[in-house]
């Protein structure tokens, strides 16, 4: 490498607006560049929706220790971290940007990575599932912090649930509500969480309605036909229709099975919905969709923004590994893009 | 059968899950874990000499035993093992046919 | 585009209504549409007018398939044409089909301008009519639903078991084509419906959340029309029935003239057939419409809004809600002379009047 | 719904053919659930218009009843101006409906009129007499928007004989 084009680093400031897996990996990946980190989270702590779970998929790694590890790497003094700050918006400022945030003068950095991650569906708009009307009926999202909180939180009226269903697909590819795109991670999620409830409860019985199982990753397949081998997760192709509450509070589901072409019906003390993701709030987002790219297949520059770059799930569903890395490949694209203009 | 106000109240075609009798699915998965895994991709089926028995044993992972009941093809099955070479899960497909017609004398009388 | 349930509250006209009956209500509930415009016009003071030349939307026969689509867009443009000759642009619905079938319409038509102007042509030619579509189109539920205080606020009597002071437990019913097809149609959307619910409460009442609610009563058209398909229609009353048992109900309501219909004619066949019984005290489960709901609530004599019109009896409910009635009343014509009795009903009445 | 949208024409045929099209109760339940907007109950819709235009309901039973539905439900609409009416609800044949739609039924001036004093009378109000003119009015508009066609076709059709298969039905 010529040593005279090692010249962006320690003059440079880059601003990082989210510090969830995405942020937080290139923030850590441009302090060891030794640029100087402006990285903001509007929380009052960093991780973003890491937080909210439990264990990872395929390898069950606590989220709480993955949690810890990415913390680490940014604990350098080159990273400033403005917790609790918003940004409203960016603009262009002298070559560079201007990071307007919450809080007094903005920031002036070379390059700016968007990690603003993304919302879970809201559930309630499908109605048909009573989320929000019928307390049995919870997200995948409280479930994870329903096995933060421990064992007991799952029991119906004291005693071990007879039966648990899932429902793959709640806001994700579906017309109804406006999403024609997979959410990818909810497939692996809700095989997941039912060998965690087949751990928990081995005699209940546990159901997971798909309309298709899309395992992707790398140890998903594996995991989806351990499920179904070893913890005897029945997989039922057909999605929920309908769901309602029972006079014991248990909610009856109306499903077709469509392998059987039979329609199907079956009560259960938790029918837990595996919610997809939805396009979050930013200051760059100018719609109400996951952010576009110039080069897709090659990087993830913002159209016309020169020197901003997404990562992470602002840009569409991401898995936590496909998270940091898309965090790690925008500092790179930010290296690239200030040599290209020295 | 019509009643006196000249029509038949039918039986609803629903399974219901909660009222299934689930031995035989049990037992043989008990023997046969792998067949748990199925994944309904109908290989087993297209290669079968005899047409529908196996094929709709493809699906009966999830069948209780009112629904086995009714399959009909189960016993002309040749046990002649082509439908194992294929299951891309490899499953003992043979093997779990002659378990389903065993249980079945035991529990259901039909087959 | 993405609602729930809490956001789908229509649009509801004030006054100044035109108003088209229902073929199933007109044969069925008799004293139900005299009583909506009755409430309308003396109790909320609304002015409301019916056209002696509107005729029945077809809406059977459409959902039935002996009517094409084209066919009944031409009969619903002739009522709007009618409206529009009256001088009225709001409009109520008393049929839940019909409702339905106007809500389609309208859609349709919002889609393909050229459908439109096909109707228009045909309507022209058949009879030398021009219409507009309604500036506000309502079922009748609706209207009740929006002046739903200003009834409880003249209520004689309320859905409270006036002996215990229990609330009254009430089944609602909402007709398939009221929302489901168009929920922001509906108050409440498809899955929610408010539009009974809403009523049920402002008037003391507490509703039954059961999990057949949202399973359609079974009428199927053509599947109750021809007698060797009448099991499907029954089927369903019965799986609605089965399910809401166990709350034991004291009531239904239902804004759908066909649904009222059903749900209390078929706890006849079904006791009738196998001896089934789904209320409370072993007693069938009384059904009412919206109009004769309210109109009870406003202190309407039962006999006289038609209650004796329906197969099951209400006598129980009347006792419970502590509305008298006078059963000598019950079974006579305008004068007051009694016109006979239903065969099987005579002996019940005999044996509560001694 | 498979078997209509990737069938080919063989296949639409042999479905307008048989029974099942016409089980749907035309509830439409199915609307608000489809997560691709499709309404497979207006798609069973077509299938039996298509099926009756096309004389391919003469091949199930169930279809072969449609003209039981014309001659009762169609007849109604343009003889009264309603789709029901009391004088052609029998109860001999609507035995379900029980003892008090059998008083109202033998009852019917003097019950109907207790409500409405225009009972089958002229001017608005309860089951009021359709004017002869408006009878005329929707006589021509079922001319004109091509129904009347499609009753002729279910007579014509339906007085062919499929092998005396149907028999029973007819």
């Amino acid at each position: 490498m010529n040593p005279d084009k090692q010249s962006v680093g320690k003059r440079n400031t880059v601003a990082v607006i989210g510090a969830g897996p995405a942020g937080l990996s290139a923030a850590s990946a441009l302090a060891a560049l030794d640029f100087e980190v402006h990285l903001f989270e509007k929380e009052s702590r960093e991780g973003g929706k890491l937080n909210q779970y439990h264990q990872l998929f395929p390898a069950r790694e606590s989220a709480s220790e993955v949690m810890g590890e990415l913390l680490i790497s940014v604990d350098k003094e080159n990273i400033i971290r403005h917790l609790g700050l918003g940004v409203n918006s960016i603009k262009p400022s002298d070559g560079g940007w201007a990071v307007h945030h919450g809080d007094g003068e903005p920031i002036r950095s070379d390059a700016v990575i968007v990690a603003t991650g993304f919302d879970f569906f809201d559930a309630r708009l499908k109605e048909e599932f009573g989320y929000g009307i019928y307390s049995r009926v919870i997200t995948s999202v409280d479930l994870e912090k329903k096995l933060n909180e421990g064992r007991e939180t799952l029991l119906h009226k004291g005693t071990d649930p007879a039966a648990i269903a899932f429902v793959h697909c709640v806001g994700s590819r579906d017309e109804q509500v406006g999403v024609s795109y997979c959410s990818r991670l909810c497939c692996i999620t809700g095989i997941k969480q039912a060998i965690e409830m087949k751990e928990l409860f081995p005699e209940t019985k546990v159901y997971n309605f798909y309309i298709d199982m899309r395992a992707f990753g790398t140890g998903y397949e594996e995991l989806y036909r351990k499920a179904q081998e070893q913890y005897g997760v029945r997989f039922i192709r057909g999605r929920v229709s309908e769901a309602s509450e029972d006079a014991e509070c248990r909610i009856r589901l109306k499903a077709e099975d469509t392998l059987m072409s039979r329609p199907l019906k079956v009560s259960v003390d938790w029918l837990v919905l595996l919610v997809g993701m939805r396009p979050g709030c930013s200051p760059v987002q100018t719609d109400q969709s996951f952010l576009g790219s110039d080069n897709p297949l090659t990087g993830n520059a913002l159209p016309g923004m020169p020197g901003v770059y997404s990562a992470g799930c602002c840009s569409g569903p991401m898995s936590i590994p496909e998270s940091v890395a898309s965090g790690r490949s925008a500092a790179f694209q930010v290296i690239d893009h200030l040599n290209s203009k020295q | 059968m019509k009643n006196r106000f000249g029509f038949e109240i039918q039986d609803n075609r629903q399974i219901d899950l909660d009222l299934a009798d689930d031995r035989v699915n049990d037992e043989v998965s008990a023997i046969i874990r792998a067949w748990r895994s199925c994944l309904k991709c109908g290989n087993c089926a297209a290669v079968c000499p005899e047409g529908e028995g196996v094929y709709k044993l493809d699906l009966s992972a999830f069948l209780d035993l009112s629904a086995f009941q009714k399959l009909t093809g189960l016993d002309k099955c040749y046990l002649c093992g082509k439908c194992q070479l294929v299951c891309p899960r490899g499953i003992p497909t043979r093997f779990v046919i002659m378990q389903v017609i065993n249980y079945m004398k035991e529990y259901g009388k039909a087959v | 585009m993405t609602k729930y349930w809490k956001d789908y509250q229509k649009e509801i006209a004030e006054d100044e209504f035109f108003y088209v009956r229902s073929c199933i209500r007109q044969n069925f509930f008799p004293g139900a549409e005299n009583l909506f415009i009755d409430i309308l016009r003396n109790k909320l003071g609304k002015a409301i007018f019916e056209d002696a030349d509107h005729t029945t939307c077809t809406g059977i026969g459409y959902h039935s398939d002996i009517v094409p689509l084209e066919t009944i867009m031409t009969v619903v443009a002739r009522q709007f044409a009618l409206m529009k000759e009256r001088g009225y642009k709001n409009m109520i619905v008393s049929c839940v089909t019909s409702f339905g079938i106007y809500s389609e319409i309208l859609d349709l038509w919002k889609h393909d301008p050229a459908l439109k102007s096909k109707i228009e042509g045909y309507l022209k030619e058949a009879t030398g009519r021009t219409f507009e579509e309604p500036g506000n189109m309502v079922h009748a539920s609706d209207i009740l639903y929006k002046f739903r205080q200003e009834i409880a606020a003249q209520a004689r009597y309320r859905l409270v078991n006036h002996e215990t002071g229990q609330p009254l437990k009430v089944v609602d019913h909402i007709g398939c084509h009221y929302a489901k097809t168009f929920p922001e149609r509906g108050v409440g959307g498809a899955e929610f419906p408010q539009v009974l619910t809403g009523l049920i409460r402002a008037w003391g009442g507490e509703t039954v959340d059961y999990p057949e609610r949202r399973h359609c009563c079974g009428f199927g058209f053509r599947q109750y029309i021809l007698q060797p398909s009448r099991g499907y229609s029954i089927s369903h009353s019965r799986t609605k029935l089965e399910s809401m048992k166990p709350y034991e109900p004291d009531l239904i309501v239902a804004n759908c003239p066909g649904c009222s219909m059903f749900l209390d004619r078929w706890q006849y066949t079904l006791e009738e057939t196998d001896g089934s019984v789904y209320g409370p005290a072993n007693e069938k489960i009384p059904v009412l419409t919206h109009e004769e709901l309210a109109g009870l609530v406003l202190g309407y004599d039962p006999w006289e809004i038609g209650l004796q019109t329906h197969q099951v009896p209400v006598e129980g409910l009347l006792e419970k809600m502590g509305i008298p009635y006078d059963p000598e009343k019950k079974y006579t014509d305008r004068s007051g002379r009694v016109i006979g009795h239903p065969e099987k009903i005579h002996n019940s009445i005999c044996h509560e009047s001694r | 719904m498979n078997l209509v949208s990737e069938g080919d024409d063989e296949t639409l045929i042999r479905i307008m053919s048989e029974d099942t099209i016409w089980y749907c109760g035309q509830c439409m339940s199915c609307k608000p659930r489809c997560p691709r907007g499709n309404i497979p109950g207006v798609v069973i819709q077509i299938l039996r218009m298509i099926s009756q235009k096309n004389g391919y309901f003469i091949h199930s039973a169930m279809g072969r009843q449609q003209l039981a539905v014309k001659r009762s439900i169609g007849h109604n609409i343009l003889e009264t101006g309603y789709c029901i009416h009391p004088t052609r609800v029998n109860p001999d044949l609507h035995p379900e409906q029980g003892p008090v739609w059998e008083w109202m039924s033998d009852n019917a001036p003097e019950v109907y009129g207790r409500f409405d004093k225009n009972y089958d009378a002229s001017g608005p109000g309860l089951l009021r007499r359709i004017s002869p003119e408006s009878l005329e009015e929707l006589d021509r508009i079922f001319e004109v928007t091509g129904c009347k066609n499609l009753w002729e076709t279910l007579e014509t059709e339906s007085e062919k004989q499929i092998d005396g298969k149907f028999a029973k039905y007819d």
